[in-house]
């Protein structure tokens, strides 16, 4: 099987599907002729032409608009936005309108829309080129929220998004772009979207993570393996829906929970997390389900290593989380 | 960029320029009048029960009504209708029925939206009427990607977005005619004119002589054309087809005409506009014109036109009586339904906790 | 003292401040002639005339990004939203702009712009007439946000957030905008930021809330008093920064807490006071912290009551906390 | 609207135009030269530091100089600039610090904004040059809230607001454009057309002739200037400063110059474009054209020339070597100020959790 980093295995992604299906193109800025600022298209334009590679405009409005359109008329678009804090002239596209066409058509009309977009920190990127907005999607109802960690997940994934009959965010942890590298097939598979991935079985403590932090989360979850611990890592892979029942099932089993993630704090994916855990299995939690997070603060340049949570935070959430 | 609004008509009905009257089968001509009348008549009736509070909103089209039908009278069925809340007669024209109206106004169980938006804010696969959102501008875009994948899968289907000219302020506006221009498509942007966006003037939403002239910014063409007058309308609809069709690209229409009527049941106009403004406007009826210009064709009479008032004013009533006639409300599992493709597994568990919770009074189901 | 409803409340507080400070200008649509849809501005352009109370064009990203130019040269002013609904157009220039603005100078700028906007459900306004965007501005860095439930908070957290120098995100609860009526000095006086208000005291849970959920939680607790049950009841009032300690002492005291929002409930605001109330008083909890909020459905019409959180529900969700 | 491109000089030097020949003191001419050539080292020298690994990131602006000095020279110093990435002559001539400049590169303990910002992101109060952030366009309407702001206050300042021409795409040129015209502002609206956004060529930007065309649908004057032309740009700027103070509201100037480096330090244009097309421009290009401008005036020499490049040189070395020696990162409690005018509790709460924390060893502090 062919080893690929992230960026290969979402390109090789859009390429067998784009054959398998001539109603999908790709559609944003610099993803054309260019490839993409991340190279996530290359080599699209030259297989697949004009028509289905399209180089757009400045204007994230426009591309996630005319998306929606391309989807109502029948075709899977799959637009990119080169980074995720460029999304927000797109919000009122997106959670208007992309979020709510199904529902407000009373079920009429569908807008099959999977919005690539590298989203987090780690890159030396401040505050414009690092921030993790899954929550703001998470919180919209009509849309669904994707996170892959590895090349295969990234995969399979993607194709699972594109076949999916709804909206999708498919947020790309940019900082393992390159460095996340794995066995991927050549061919067609596809991962289903609403289950996580048990990464590590353990009786002490469920960890759950997203993205790139599972690479961060292995860390620490090393370092305490050595000294004894035994943690559960829980990669959710879809934020929404939510595979309740393998988050639930495993803190029942261990009784605590660790939610990692690098968006701030407040009102943070980890939040619902958290809430849910308590409502489902309260009688079972030997301790407080800790946050470990990126904090209430916009995204430094400087302080990013500071700022985003390390193995070492990470460490020792889990550690008093298990000693509390 | 000219100033000039283009007309066929004058306020008489008289034919101003035969050589831009458009050939439409008299059959046709008397659809369209009719379509409009219906228009008129209906707004008529659903306000005045707006105002006996058994409609909770609506918005009405008094004075607009030659924009709907100019518009969607020279489409193929195949082409797409993206409306704003001020187009019914679009609807209509493609065969949306009475019943389904008002029922999507009354939010009833048999609603074709299920309950799910307020009045006016129609959808209508089958007739290629988009769902119309209140959020002003976001429909144009979207006209533009609909546009764009007919001409991505090598079809003459065209795009026609409706929006007042409070939209053209907005980024979606600007966005969508960017795209247009760029990607050359086949959408057809018409702007309605009515001098108004509730409380705010034309002359307070630009500082652009005309809405049209905005065309120049996207290397589009622009033309303005009496929005009170259905064959100029038709006229100008039937040459942006043409290029639309033909590979030209996209053009903006601006259609001047006037809001007669308050925005919405909400609105009060005399807080901010002076009454005689819409009354100088009736003399410029879109219908009334119409009218004399098929009576002069020998086409309608004083007395036709009061059959057909009685013919649609029978039919709005029977309609009426029989949507107020539709038991309860949807039932609440279409809350739950259509958020995705299929109901996932937190929302048939929230659906469960609605079942199972009490009910305060006003909420029994 | 003149009772008043909150519509006057706003505009009797917006009236002072431009009295008293010269630098206060509100714009929006529809707000000056015509004193705004729901007629808050009424009165001001007749008393300030065209420079201060400014009718714009339909564009609010150009209403929000000019509003952040004017608080940069030094003005206060107080832009108005028509609806929460059709705040997402601004969404670029508030949570990448206004909201980061003081952070990303290094503190050499600052834009004091309080964003007034009438939020919530309850009027019969579908799925763009009545939305609750709140958690969306609570996790976004560098915005307050508050919420008032009742005319005297509303005209002095008003005043308080005109004469903050941080950006503010002022929510009004349309829904009780006429309903709710109380007495409201016609003179000066603050509300203070970041400070919740103690409703009622009681014993046996903790009810949060906030704007009109405030009336329903009333309505529900009133009868659950007279069963001989003992609730606390406080108004948040502000949501960012949270009084997180009048919360965490009084959950504490009673050891249960119910979270009432009508906003959808994943991710939603009650996520992150349930988490923190976790974190910070676990070992006092004897119930987990109940969640009673809107769907996460749009927002529908024609089953608005359904909907939204009704006495019936909130009282159900307190009494089987209270009896966990 | 014309097509035509406003030049005084042609690229010897020799004046086109005498009457449009703007009058500048002898000193101010040199000054602006001396500003072009610092533009041209520092970027030299900072893209080199970047491959070196010794900067994270980095934007030139070769071969756009001229925009920088051309839109600033004219203002007053109460005036205001909104400038986008790539506009650093516009505060150095203003008297932003080389070692403020290379210490904001850096993100040291001594960056004027504590380390928050990628590089190129300055933000210069004291001499009203605001904080850049990365989004394109969303500086457009602050710097019209700016403008409308003064007009408010009866002051006569006026702001200048750069974008790129694949900023007016956005969305946010469009609604700053309409509230500028409506409201009559005091703003200048100067979009740097250089050919490129990133690999999106210009033609793929919009179907507009011309940039400056988009000022009809906002009903503004556009005009078109030689942006490699320093002189033809203050001409213009002049024309816009006295509209503008004048009442008579904005003025949108597209300056039309050519990106002649790479977007940034991490992009590869040999992917996009024809390396023959930054060739041809380096024959107009804009200090060059100007230095042989000096030299018919007898202001300039070749000895001079040399002197202020080594000069500069010097400066810039200095500086260097100075941001380089400061010691360590801003402190961590520099990560939680500024949120806020005052740091809420649960900001010290997450700044003590952040302290008390054990850190990897990539990140001690
Ligand atoms: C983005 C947005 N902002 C504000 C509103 C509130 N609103 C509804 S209609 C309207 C005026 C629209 O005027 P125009 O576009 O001219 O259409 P008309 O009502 O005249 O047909 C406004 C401001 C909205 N629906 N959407
Ligand atoms: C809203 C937004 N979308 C995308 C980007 C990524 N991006 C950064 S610069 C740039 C191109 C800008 O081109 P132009 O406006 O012509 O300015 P130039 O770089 O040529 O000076 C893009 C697409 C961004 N910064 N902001
Ligand atoms: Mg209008
Ligand atoms: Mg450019």
């Amino acid at each position: 099987m062919p080893v690929m980093n992230m960026i290969q295995a979402v390109n090789d992604a859009l390429k067998l599907e784009m054959r398998r299906d001539d109603r999908v193109v790709v559609l944003g800025e610099d993803i054309g002729k260019f490839g993409g600022v991340f190279r996530a298209t290359s080599g699209l334009y030259e297989e697949f032409g004009a028509d289905r590679v399209i180089d757009t405009p400045l204007a994230e409005a426009g591309i996630i608009g005319s998306a929606i359109g391309m989807a109502l008329y029948g075709l899977r678009p799959v637009p990119e936005i080169q980074f995720a804090d460029f999304i927000y002239p797109a919000y009122d596209q997106i959670v208007n309108e992309l979020a709510k066409f199904r529902y407000r058509s009373g079920g009429q009309y569908a807008a099959p829309v999977v919005i690539r977009t590298p989203y987090g920190g780690g890159i030396r990127g401040g505050h414009y080129h690092s921030q993790s907005p899954e929550a703001y999607f998470v919180h919209t109802p009509g849309l669904k929220v994707v996170i892959p960690s590895n090349p295969y997940d990234a995969k399979g994934l993607l194709l699972s998004a594109i076949r999916d009959e709804d909206p999708i965010l498919f947020m790309e942890p940019k900082r393992i772009y390159r460095a996340a590298r794995g066995e991927v097939p050549e061919d067609d598979y596809t991962v289903p979207l609403g289950k996580a991935h048990l990464v590590r079985a353990g009786t002490q403590v469920t960890v759950l993570a997203y993205g790139a932090m599972l690479h961060v989360v292995g860390e620490a979850t090393e370092k305490l393996v050595e000294q004894g611990l035994d943690p559960e890592v829980i990669d959710l892979r879809t934020l929404l829906p939510l595979d309740t029942e393998t988050v639930i099932e495993s803190v029942k089993k261990t009784g605590r929970a660790v939610v990692v993630h690098e968006a701030p704090r407040t009102c943070g994916f980890g939040a619902e997390l958290s809430a849910l855990i308590m409502e489902k299995a309260f009688l079972h939690l030997e301790a407080p389900v800790a946050r470990v997070t990126g904090f209430d603060t916009p995204f430094p340049y400087t302080l990013e290593n500071e700022y985003l949570p390390d193995a070492a935070r990470i460490a020792d959430a889990i550690r008093r989380t298990v000693e509390y | 960029m000219t100033n000039e609004v283009f007309s066929v008509l004058d306020d008489d009905g008289n034919v101003l320029h035969p050589e831009h009257e458009p050939t439409i089968a008299p059959e046709d001509l008397l659809r369209i009048y009719r379509g409009m009348l219906l228009v008129r008549l209906m707004d008529e009736r659903m306000l005045r029960l707006q105002r006996q509070g058994r409609l909770g909103f609506y918005m009405t089209s008094t004075g607009e009504e030659a924009t709907h039908f100019g518009g969607a009278y020279p489409l193929r069925d195949s082409d797409w209708i993206f409306p704003s809340y001020r187009e019914p007669g679009a609807a209509f024209w493609r065969g949306y029925g009475l019943r389904e109206f008002i029922c999507q106004l009354m939010g009833n169980a048999e609603d074709p939206i299920k309950g799910r938006q307020m009045p006016v804010h129609h959808s209508v696969r089958r007739i290629n009427y988009v769902s119309i959102s209140s959020p002003v501008g976001t429909q144009i875009p979207q006209a533009v990607g609909v546009a764009h994948a007919a001409k991505i899968r090598k079809r003459d289907d065209v795009a026609l977005v409706y929006f007042g000219e409070g939209g053209t302020s907005t980024g979606a506006f600007h966005v969508a005619l960017n795209f247009a221009g760029v990607f050359k498509l086949p959408v057809i942007f018409f702007c309605r004119n009515n001098g108004w966006a509730i409380s705010t003037a034309r002359e307070r939403q630009t500082a652009a002589r005309t809405f049209a002239a905005k065309a120049v910014a996207y290397g589009l063409p622009g033309v303005r054309v009496d929005g009170n007058d259905v064959l100029a309308i038709v006229s100008v609809m039937n040459q942006a087809l043409a290029r639309a069709r033909g590979g030209a690209g996209a053009t903006l229409i601006e259609a001047v005409t006037y809001r007669r009527g308050a925005h919405s049941s909400s609105d009060d106009p005399s807080v901010y506009r002076d009454p005689s403004e819409p009354k100088k406007w009736e003399h410029h009826d879109p219908i009334g014109r119409f009218q004399r210009y098929l009576e002069r064709r020998g086409l309608m009479t004083a007395q036709l036109q009061k059959q057909l008032q009685e013919e649609i004013g029978g039919q709005i009533t029977a309609a009426l009586k029989s949507a107020e006639a539709v038991p309860g409300k949807p039932p609440i599992e279409t809350m739950f339904a259509d958020v995705f493709a299929h109901v996932p597994p937190h929302l048939l568990e929230q659906l469960e906790q609605l079942q199972q919770a009490p009910r305060s009074e006003s909420t029994h189901h």
